[in-house]
């Protein structure tokens, strides 16, 4: 079984998407350490806050942003794979609707949590 | 009839009383534009070398026996042409993840022992005799377990599962949806007592959703979907298990 | 031989399930916001995560659900997801690597829940 | 040499050998059973059926008609008390089969549905969309793995039956993966080994169908009956052979030739419909769709295509997309697939094809030879109700009728017999294997079996095809002559043990050279015209008509060793429908009246 996920297209894709867990473990350990940082107080708090604005962590949180993004991506699409199968008026729902189902309540997501945020913040 | 052209045919030949290992041989095959790669196969046997093995029968992508990795994708070699891969050789091997017996033969010991653990009929909700009639069974509750009869029992999808390659005790893609096929049935009250295999150490839960099997599945079956749909029932047997006292599995 | 007993699956395959599904909805916009938009002063407010914002929303309920959720969940998520990739190279699951891929969720689950009833309500 | 004892040993793991055993297992569950099969069960042919089994289902049908349509469908050749069995087992079975699971298409309110099929009065053939077989053939397989008494011999190929005592008492088969000879005894052993269409060139046939049970009975003296009825359906792919279904035909399809001209209606099928009526058109027997193609071919308007060869077009198009993806997916999925066709946009080439062997092993009603102890069901027996032509959907069913019989009766027998002497059967077992394995182990032969195999089906195809004369049937007996003294001189490439195919199928052209015989010397010996057996010949064409008075008798074709087979005739059971002119379409309909009439 050595190297079986490099003979194949598809096998590789699947190892990509997996490894995106990566970056997301390594974003909660950020925000992990967001947390312990605002527990100890306001100075700590701003010195985390100061990281976040150099250009290393810029850059790593590119990285996240894409790994993230197709993790989201690739998560909705597996959907017609991992999902009962949805049945509407005694027809099975395409896949193409499902996965488009997915992606677009990814995106309502995020535009939700943009929009509280900046309501909070404003 | 067209004009007839040579296809370099490389196959993985395995003779367990002469051979240490799997070697490759190459044939020149001439073909025909309806050849399937099967034929191609059947080619060599018939002019070259008779003792090439490889099992086959009924020509049309029904029987299941004909599967082989084909430049390393499982496919029924009955239904897959040669002039696909002219001028390209054709590469073609046993299919994976299953133990070699000879050249294109696997053992499929393990998948039949499977097959047949996950008590494969219906165990009637409400038994019934002939003089009473068919069950009835509305367009609705035939369309929840009629694309999973489907299975020829090919195999393909073992090829293409890797969890299978790392867990030779996994039931696999094609037995789960087999088992799902017997669960979805309206006629069948089996669900509880097929429980205890798909929620054990070797069922669903080996599955990563590699999605391969329902890519190379020449019928359609989507097993990969009837193994997933089966984690989240194997989950809620797990989690509400004490909530209901037929509960079946231990 | 197949081997009939149970499996705990549920359990971890349920975190991974419910950690995946928080990232794939609000992973990447989470990752802009705290990452790239804020240090880098785009279109949120500059005090968006100033320390008294941020205090408020960790003290708050739903906030601090949402902080221990996310932090959380995404670990089990990570974790379950990497511990199957390891076994699919070759790297067999022994008692490391399920101490780094479950036990390291499980100590994060619970630093986060401690430091978010520490930060009080 | 490993030994196993069972009480009862099926040969053949298709449909009517699961059925078989499956009856066994219920009928006393203390009785073993091995179910001995050169391919695991789900491989067997009866995959491959796509239409579906006949039943009597509407309330507008009824067992008589049923009945009729069989006689008259097989031009009187039939048993007419077999008949009758058949047709009031036949949906007693078919719902069985529903409770077991077999996903029947229903209608809108949940009942099993029915479609026409050719040759048939009233609508009566269960499907399952356009895979028949396939769900009949699973939906068995699954429900005998829930039977602990049947021990499976899967991939063992069977080479001989044991006889001791005037009685049979086992088998011999090789284990394919080793090589290894195994001795199974059994106090009855129940054929199921399906035809040997594969004696022919183009064939709807899987590999597997090589006429091994039907060999085996033969060399131990039982009667091959009715052999030279050989069955084309009408619609096959071309080269290939594979079939596309009467179900294509039965929802509707067309058949036209080159003038876009649905030429059916020129032979005693018309006049014309528009919508599929039951005995009109495309819905005529099979036997005079393959006769008319021929026809067609003789007057130059055929299609004639420069890869295919001559061809009809089926054309399915008026039937939109939709409906056949619902009713006849397989046959979408075949065409696209094998011949990059779209049926829903263009018409599908075919030709006849060699599809169903009538004939086989001489069986009585309750499915057992003359050699006591050994019964045979399904497409290798001939019990009588096929005749000189099979009504398409009735085999499926066969299967399960008789399955079921034979498996009552053979599990009866074996409760009422003592064990035989294991001593002496090993003895002949051995026997058995020394002559097998001569085969594969002889050395300095010069023929390839490749070469034997294709010109016996080439000859089978020359000589015993859609129509006869005797100069090309006996052309065709003194070639299998021929072959049968060159099979003495083949020389295998592979002497190895494990999965020695080369020398399974040399075994395979041994039992198909021994069946083709059969076929020939029976086809040439039968002068009329009946069913599929149709003759150009005879003084001022007398053959080419059937013939009552000398014909209505079944063949009955016996094993001369190194020689040709010996042919005899017997009686056909006649019961309550006399030989009668056999007319389709309004001529037909017209007879129907009379007959009604001259009852009342």
């Amino acid at each position: 079984m050595d190297g079986w996920w490099k003979k194949n297209p598809y096998y590789v894709e699947y190892m990509v998407h997996e490894s995106t867990a990566f970056f997301v473990a390594a974003y909660a350990i950020v925000l992990l350490v967001g947390l312990l940082r605002l527990s100890q107080g306001e100075a700590a708090w701003n010195g985390f806050l100061e990281a976040l604005k150099s250009p290393l962590s810029i850059v790593v949180h590119l990285v996240f942003l894409v790994a993230i993004a197709y993790h989201a991506f690739t998560w909705f699409k597996l959907f017609p794979l991992t999902m009962p199968p949805m049945i509407v008026n005694g027809k099975r729902v395409e896949p193409g609707v499902v996965v488009g189902t997915g992606w677009t309540a990814a995106i309502v997501a995020s535009l939700v949590l943009l929009g509280l945020v900046w309501r909070i913040a404003a | 009839m067209s004009e007839q052209k040579i296809i370099e045919i490389e196959v993985l030949r395995y003779l367990p009383e002469s051979d240490q290992a799997p070697h490759s041989e190459i044939y020149k095959v001439p073909f025909t534009d309806d050849m399937s790669v099967l034929q191609g196969a059947q080619y060599i046997k018939d002019n070259f070398d008779g003792s090439l093995t490889f099992r086959w029968s009924c020509r049309m992508a029904i029987c299941g026996s004909c599967g082989m990795m084909i430049n390393g994708v499982p496919k029924l070699s009955c239904e897959t042409f040669i002039r696909d891969y002219y001028p390209n050789r054709i590469t073609i091997e046993a299919l994976a993840n299953f133990p070699i017996e000879k050249d294109l033969v696997v053992d499929l010991s393990s998948f039949i022992e499977k097959l047949e653990a996950i008590q494969p009929y219906i165990i009637p909700k409400e038994p019934r005799t002939v003089e009473q009639g068919e069950y009835i069974q509305s367009p609705a509750q035939f369309a929840e377990y009629i694309q999973y009869t489907s299975c020829i029992n090919c195999t393909l999808c073992y090829a293409a599962c890797p969890q299978v390659g790392l867990n030779q005790n996994f039931l696999g893609p094609a037995v789960i949806a087999l088992a799902h096929r017997y669960n979805m049935d309206s006629r069948d009250g089996g669900q509880d007592q097929r429980m205890e295999l798909l929620a054990s150490m070797d069922g669903v839960y080996n599955c990563s959703a590699v999605g391969y099997c329902s890519e190379v599945c020449p019928k359609h079956v989507d097993p990969g979907n009837a193994v997933n749909v089966n984690k989240i029932n194997a989950a809620k047997d797990y989690f509400l298990r004490f909530l209901s006292p037929k509960g079946g599995s231990k | 031989m197949i081997n009939r007993k149970r499996s705990n699956a549920p359990i971890f395959w349920g975190l991974f399930g419910a950690g995946g599904m928080i990232a794939a909805l609000f992973g990447t916009m989470l990752v802009f916001i705290t990452g790239i938009a804020v240090p880098m002063g785009l279109l949120l407010p500059a005090n968006t995560m100033s320390y008294p914002k941020m205090l408020a929303f960790a003290q708050n309920f739903i906030g601090k659900g949402f902080i221990f959720v996310v932090i959380a969940l995404m670990l089990w998520h990570a974790g379950h997801r990497i511990f199957h990739s390891l076994h699919e190279i070759g790297i067999h699951p022994g008692f490391f690597a399920r101490l780094i891929c479950y036990g390291g969720p499980l100590v994060a689950t619970i630093i986060s829940a401690a430091l978010l009833l520490g930060l009080g309500f | 040499m490993e030994i196993y004892k069972a009480d009862v040993v099926i040969v053949g793991g298709g449909g009517a050998g699961l059925r078989a055993a499956i009856a066994v297992a219920e009928s006393d569950p203390s009785l073993k059973i091995a179910l001995v099969s050169k391919v695991y069960p789900m491989r067997s042919h009866t995959v491959a059926a796509e239409g579906g089994a006949a039943g009597v289902k509407r309330p507008d049908d009824s067992f008589d008609y049923h009945f009729h349509d069989t006689v008259g469908g097989g031009d009187w050749l039939c048993e007419q008390d077999v008949v009758e069995y058949f047709v009031h087992q036949a949906p007693v079975e078919l719902t069985r089969l529903e409770h077991w699971g077999c996903p029947w298409s229903r209608t809108p309110d949940g009942h099993v549905n029915v479609r026409p099929f050719g040759g048939m009065k009233i609508q009566r053939t269960w499907f399952a969309a356009d895979k028949s077989g396939f769900h009949i053939l699973h939906t068995l397989f699954q429900t005998s793995i829930k039977y602990p008494s049947i021990k499976r011999f899967d991939e063992y190929f069977c080479v001989d039956l044991l006889e001791e005592d005037g009685r049979v008492q086992g088998v011999v088969a090789i284990e394919m993966a080793t090589g290894e000879f195994t001795m199974i005894e059994g106090k009855s052993v129940i054929l199921a080994t399906g035809g040997a269409g594969r004696v022919f060139r183009e064939s709807t046939l899987g590999g597997i169908v090589t006429g091994d049970g039907m060999a085996l009975a033969f060399r131990h003296g039982v009667a091959l009956r009715d052999m030279e009825f050989v069955q084309y359906h009408p619609t096959c792919m071309p080269i290939t052979g594979l079939l596309f279904t009467e179900a294509c035909r039965g929802e509707g399809g067309y058949l036209v030739n080159k003038d876009g001209y649905r030429y059916l209606q020129d032979y005693g099928l018309g006049p014309l419909q528009d919508k599929p009526k039951n005995k009109y058109m495309e819905l005529g027997p099979r036997d005079r769709l393959s006769q008319a193609f021929w026809y067609e071919q003789q007057k130059g308007r055929t299609i004639e295509h420069p890869v295919l060869g001559s061809v009809v077009h089926l054309d399915l198009r008026h039937l939109g997309e939709a409906y056949l993806h619902e009713r006849l997916p397989l046959i979408y999925e075949m065409a696209e697939t094998f011949m990059g066709i779209d049926p829903a946009k263009e018409p599908i080439p075919v030709r006849p094809g060699v599809h169903y062997t009538m004939g086989g092993v001489r069986v009585d009603g309750n499915c057992e030879t003359s050699l006591p102890g050994l019964y045979a069901i399904g497409e290798c027996a001939s019990v009588g109700i096929h005749g000189a032509n099979r009504l398409g959907s009735n085999s499926l069913t066969e299967l399960l009728v008789f399955g079921k019989k034979a498996g009552d009766e053979a599990a009866a027998r074996a409760k009422s017999t003592g064990p035989g002497n294991s001593a002496s059967l090993l003895k002949q077992a051995q026997a058995a294997e020394q002559r097998v394995m001569a085969l594969k182990t002889k050395t300095g032969g010069t023929e390839r079996i490749s070469t034997i195999r294709k010109e016996m089906v080439k000859s089978m195809e020359d000589g015993c095809g859609i129509y006869r004369v005797e100069d090309t049937m006996q052309a065709t007996c003194d070639k299998l002559t021929q072959l049968r003294e060159r099979f003495k001189n083949i020389n295998l490439d592979d002497k190895s043990s494990v999965w020695n195919t080369d020398w399974l199928m040399a075994i395979e052209l041994d039992y198909q050279l021994d069946v083709a015989q059969a076929m020939a010397h029976s086809a040439v010996n039968r002068k009329e015209s009946r069913g599929a057996h149709q003759r150009l010949d005879g003084p001022d064409g007398a053959y080419t008509k059937r013939d009552d008075v000398n014909f209505l008798k079944h063949s009955d074709a016996y094993y001369v060793p190194g020689s040709a087979p010996r042919i005899t005739y017997g009686d056909v059971k006649i019961t309550k429908s006399p030989p009668a002119a056999r007319v389709y379409g309004a001529a037909g309909e017209k007879a129907d009246q009379e007959r009604k009439e001259s009852h009342v």
